[in-house]
């Protein structure tokens, strides 16, 4: 999974944002917005997408590690260092 | 004393016709009786010898009564022999008519439709369909004669996510005239709460440093898949709160506070695309940790497909909601009748808060409850607010370790 | 098949007229029923085509000739009695009851009593109270019998061959207003079953259920109904008894709502049978109270407008079904 | 109305058949008897309801039914345990209708007023006063139409004459000239009314005169006088010389019914009348000249106590009919719509 370039890395993010809630805008998310509040993922879908991308990435995310989360960006950063390592 | 007529029980003996030691002969007109028709000859069917006469004249007998003993030809007097050998007669009796004395009044069947609510208009038709579809038709507003609820309103209403009632399966995205449906239900049960209840409000800020420590500190060394979510740790605290208040989990009907047997606060579920429903949690303050998440997640997964138990739609005595998660701050929240009581979590944001002396930033929500005055009063609101909120402070204590 | 638009009365004659000639143990008994043509002329022709000996005229006698009718029918002859009016009926009904219906059960099944009684009946003719009455309700009432009411044109000539196979008693009722309503039947007369309901027109809102002289008024009313965008439903009941349940129950379970039009007095009349039978089986298919359009409880007045103030119109069905269909301000007990 | 001594003398002198007098006294016995065992089972509430007995009018059943034909049809009124005895209905059989068990010959379901045998032709009991006479009509016009040469034979009491139903079937027979034998049993009291305190014509032989119908009187009492009037009034009617009316002049020598304390008639004239008992008035002059033997009375007493409890075991041995069944029969074709 090492080299997963960004583009591909957004797509599977959205994927698993869009099982969890098929009717998200995710292309009309204004960038640097929280994502959560704007697509109305509440902790619960929030927990059910962290489960799909550590099955989809192999990525376990920390319950500390939440905060870097809040923006789209934000996450693809997390995720790009994660692989990274 | 032999019956003369079909409606006869018993006759009054007249006149004896023979006497003690006499001869009769079959046929031979033997007494006079006195009936409700009139003095009417009493034959004997037997010839023989009068051994004795055993009623008096003047006395009452009932039909089948022995009048006299006659001896037959032959026949010895030995000592009191059984009563005259008629065979007793064994054509069925009529039915004995049944004992004159009043039979208990039936119990008073307790009036189903109390003093002053009145019964649900609903047409049969409509009351089996909302059942078959787990709906409960209270808030549906009826379109039938005398403003009876009909077939067709339940089948409006059971398109629409009302509260206590399923939504459409998220696959088939709502169309638009279900969501103007899912409106309409919506509007009819909040109208009519605001008509009926009257609500009073009552909130509380509270700091949950300690609540998200314990949690994060729980998920640590969790996969992504077993950790617990903060709502766990709300719906605990509501749990162990109502047993200290229970007079906030129950139904306000017919004019009376009915209390829930057990704990089953509604958890309201925003659906995808709009509509809400708040199926029961059944026995929360039963849970460990890891059963009430796994309870939760069967349970939004059944909601959003539509395939919630109808109990879930009715068991609940009183409701959470959690649109903190939505980031809203606090929450005056509109009680689902006919429950009486509405708690509402807002958002976790860091404020300034004073420990110790000092100010110190903190992360914190806002909770509320909106209960019904006619059952509770704003002390009892407040005990319970106080109690959700120090069970909340101390979550190590929340489960039994 | 050939087609033939002729008045109700022809249709009856009809059917007389081939009973007689396909059966020889087929005889017709009533007043004026010979020489005079029959009260309502629908025995016109018959005495010259059959003869005295089975085209009978007979004495102001209602109870000696319905009780002879009986005796002949006991004695393995068809008699056809007739009795000029149902309220005539009333001086021969302790032959019909104790005698025509009992006889069968009460002797153990030996015997049974293969008569058909026709007689007219109901209102609308300013004929007064006591030349206008609907009894079929009685009637229908006692164990024993069959009773029908053919309001069509087919059913008036056929009923009455079906009766007359019958190894019971049948009566029945011909409604005085159809006698010159014009219908069309098919080819010879031939005999229309008696156990069925029949439904003469489809609809999927509200069930009129009705009989005899009511049909034509309720299938009126469903027009005007259609207009207004109700589809009604018009089951014309044609046997009183036994009623034919199944029909009834399958039509309110389709549309969930009944209304029963009945020209008897609504207290203890036929709909309040049908209605209770709709509680018992249907109960969980309405959707709306079962509802009822009857005469008033009045014996029937002379003047035309209080007649027709009594006896059940087309606007009195129209309106009980809107009461039906909805709204707040239809509440009130129809 | 004649006193009973003035009827004409005819009586068993007037016979010549030995076996047809110890027949004729055979019959009146065991309708006697009978009638004496059902009053007594009645007190004993094997029997209820309503029970009439014939006891004193033996000598008309007895005497007129010999004179009918198998193919003729019988109907009667609910005093009808004598007609049905005489017309050849087993006496267990009507036993066991009386005891309401399903051997009986109505199934149980008619009890002492409705007793029907079909295949005799008797169509027994009508409890409603009157009711039989436009049904006998009815059967006499359908042997008419149909060209058999049955003659129907109605019996009805002197109540029935009060009816409509009895005005217009005489009527309606004598109109249309049909073979009906309206047989009439006065014995001088409806229930309990005298005649001449609800007829204004008594002579009920002239009342029916009234529809050119040919009537008689007969002394009720004498059964030799009975059987021979009815002869010739069969013959007659079976002729086609159209409906007769016989009019047996009779007296009940017991209540109406079992509850019927007999207010309306004094003990004097019941003694008087039973003089003429029909029973013992042939038995003695049937001796006397010469027909029957002395032994005969005894012989046949033997005979007829022996048929009697019999048909008392019959009944009592009968069964009730299934409850199940209660609605067998009410229609020949039942209908399941």
């Amino acid at each position: 999974m090492a080299d997963l370039s960004r583009d591909t890395l957004r797509e599977t993010v959205i994927d698993a944002i869009l099982a969890v809630a098929p009717e998200a805008d995710v292309d009309a998310l204004p960038p640097g917005r929280p994502w959560r509040e704007a697509l109305e993922v509440d902790s619960f879908d929030f927990l059910n997408i962290l489960v799909d991308l550590e099955k989809r990435l192999g990525v376990s995310v920390p319950e500390s590690d939440y905060h870097e989360l809040v923006t789209l960006e934000g996450l693809l950063d997390y995720l790009e260092s994660r692989l990274a390592a | 004393m032999p019956s003369l007529g079909a409606d006869m029980e018993s006759g009054t003996l007249v006149e004896w016709l023979i006497r003690p030691g006499e001869r009769v002969e079959r046929g031979q007109v033997v007494a006079v009786v006195e009936t409700q028709k009139g003095a009417i000859d009493v034959e004997i069917w037997e010839a023989g010898s009068v051994e004795r006469l055993v009623a008096e004249e003047g006395q009452k007998v009932p039909v089948g009564e022995v009048l006299a003993v006659i001896l037959a030809e032959g026949e010895k007097a030995e000592g009191e022999s059984a009563p005259a050998d008629r065979p007793t007669p064994e054509a069925p009796r009529a039915p004995s008519p049944r004992a004159p004395g009043l039979s208990p009044p039936p119990a008073r069947a307790t009036p189903e439709v109390a003093s002053s609510g009145a019964r649900l208009r609903i047409s049969p038709a409509a009351r089996k369909r909302a059942a078959e579809l787990g709906l409960d038709p209270t808030g549906v507003s009826g379109s039938g004669a005398g403003g009876s609820i009909t077939l067709d309103d339940i089948e409006r209403a059971a398109k629409v996510a009302e509260p206590g009632r399923a939504a459409p399966s998220p696959q088939a995205a709502p169309t638009t005239d279900a969501r103007g449906a899912m409106r309409q239900a919506i509007a009819a049960a909040m109208a009519r709460s605001k008509r009926e209840i009257p609500h009073y409000y009552l909130g509380h800020t509270l700091c949950v440093e300690p609540a998200l420590a314990w949690l994060e500190a729980h998920n640590a060394e969790r996969p992504v898949a077993e950790r617990l979510i903060f709502p766990v740790l709300q719906l605990r605290a509501v749990a162990l709160a109502l047993e200290a208040v229970p007079e906030l989990n129950g139904w306000y009907r017919d004019g009376a506070f009915q209390p829930a047997e057990g704990v089953h606060p509604g958890v309201a579920i925003a659906l995808r695309g709009g509509g809400l429903v708040a199926p029961a949690l059944h026995d929360a303050d039963r849970l460990a940790p890891d059963a009430m998440m796994a309870a939760l997640r069967d349970l939004l997964a059944r909601a959003r497909q539509d395939r919630l138990r109808s109990s879930e739609l009715t068991a609940a005595g009183l409701t959470v909601t959690n649109l903190g998660d939505l980031g809203v701050e606090s929450v005056q929240g509109v009680i689902y009748p006919p429950q009486v009581a509405l708690v509402g979590f807002g958002r976790i944001t860091e404020r300034p808060w004073v420990r110790n002396g000092q100010v110190v930033a903190a992360r914190c929500l806002h909770a509320s409850l909106a209960a019904d005055h006619r059952v509770t009063d704003g002390a009892l609101g407040a005990r319970f607010l106080r109690q959700l909120t120090d069970h909340l402070q101390e979550p190590e204590r929340l489960w039994p370790t | 098949m050939t087609t033939q638009t002729i008045a109700y009365r022809e249709a009856l004659r009809q059917g007389l007229h081939a009973a007689l000639s396909r059966d020889e143990r087929v005889f017709l008994m009533g007043e004026d029923v010979g020489r005079y043509g029959g009260t309502y002329a629908v025995s016109h022709g018959l005495l010259e085509a059959f003869g005295e000996a089975r085209i009978r005229d007979t004495p102001l006698s209602e109870s000696a000739f319905t009780g002879a009718g009986i005796g002949a029918a006991l004695n393995g002859l068809r008699p056809i009695v007739e009795i000029m009016t149902v309220n005539f009926s009333l001086l021969a009904l302790d032959q019909i009851m104790n005698n025509a219906a009992t006889l069968r059960h009460m002797s153990g099944g030996q015997l049974n009593v293969p008569l058909v009684i026709r007689m007219t009946t109901g209102g609308g003719r300013q004929l007064a109270a006591q030349h206008s009455h609907s009894l079929e309700g009685w009637y229908a009432h006692i164990p024993g019998l069959r009773i029908v009411a053919p309001a069509t044109h087919e059913d008036a000539r056929g009923m009455l061959l079906a009766a007359l196979e019958d190894p019971d008693p049948v009566l029945i009722f011909e409604h005085a207003l159809l006698l010159n309503v014009e219908g069309t039947v098919e080819g010879e007369p031939h005999p229309m079953e008696l156990d069925h309901a029949a439904i003469r027109r489809e609809g999927g809102q509200v069930s009129l259920i009705t009989y005899g002289g009511m049909l034509h008024k309720t299938l009126a009313a469903a027009d005007r109904l259609a207009a207004a965008g109700i589809e009604a439903e018009v089951l014309d009941l044609r046997t009183l008894r036994p009623l034919d349940d199944a029909a009834i129950m399958a039509s309110v379970a389709k549309t969930h709502r009944v209304v029963v039009v009945d020209e008897g007095w609504r207290s203890g009349s036929l709909s309040a049978e049908i209605i209770t039978r709709i509680n018992e089986q249907a109960f969980f298919e309405l959707d709306a109270p079962p509802a009822r359009v009857c005469t008033r409880e009045v014996p029937i007045p002379y003047p035309r407008h209080l007649e027709d103030a009594a006896i059940p119109q087309v606007e009195d069905i129209v309106a009980a079904v809107h009461r039906l269909m909805g709204g707040p301000g239809s509440g009130e007990p129809s | 109305m004649p006193s009973p001594d003035t009827c004409p003398a005819s009586g068993a002198a007037a016979l010549d058949d030995p076996d047809r007098a110890r027949a004729l006294l055979w019959q009146m016995l065991r309708i006697r008897r009978f009638e004496e065992k059902c009053a007594e089972l009645y007190s004993a509430g094997k029997i209820r309801g309503f029970l009439h007995l014939y006891i004193g009018e033996e000598a008309i059943a007895a005497g007129a039914m010999p004179a009918l034909a198998e193919r003729d049809h019988v109907l009667a009124t609910y005093r009808e345990h004598g007609h049905a005895l005489a017309r050849g209905v087993p006496a267990g059989a009507i036993m066991a209708e009386m005891y309401g068990k399903q051997e009986g010959c109505s199934r149980g379901r008619g009890g002492s007023m409705h007793l029907f045998d079909a295949g005799r032709h008797f169509i027994g009991g009508s409890a409603i006063v009157g009711g039989a006479l436009p049904l006998a009509v009815g059967y006499a016009l359908a042997d008419r139409l149909a060209g058999r040469d049955s003659v129907t034979a109605c019996f009805f009491g002197d109540g029935a004459v009060a009816e409509g139903e009895f005005h217009e079937s005489l009527n309606l027979a004598a109109l249309w000239q049909l073979p009906v034998l309206f047989l009439c049993e006065n014995n001088r009291y409806a229930m309990g009314t005298a005649l001449e305190r609800h007829q204004s014509q008594v002579d009920l032989a002239a009342k029916a005169a009234a529809y050119r119908l040919p009537s008689e009187s007969v002394d009720g009492m004498d059964v030799v006088a009975v059987a021979r009037a009815t002869e010739a009034a069969a013959d007659r009617v079976r002729a086609g010389q159209g409906p007769m009316f016989l009019e047996y002049r009779t007296y009940r020598f017991r209540a109406h019914s079992m509850f019927d304390p007999e207010l309306y008639r004094d003990k004097a004239e019941v003694e008087q009348w039973k003089k003429r008992c029909p029973i013992e008035t042939f038995a003695r002059e049937a001796v006397a000249s010469g027909l029957l033997a002395a032994t005969a009375r005894d012989e046949l007493e033997r005979e007829v106590a022996e048929e009697i409890d019999a048909a008392v075991a019959f009944a009592e041995a009968g069964t009730w009919e299934p409850v199940e069944h209660l609605c067998h029969d009410v229609y020949a074709r039942e209908v399941r719509p």
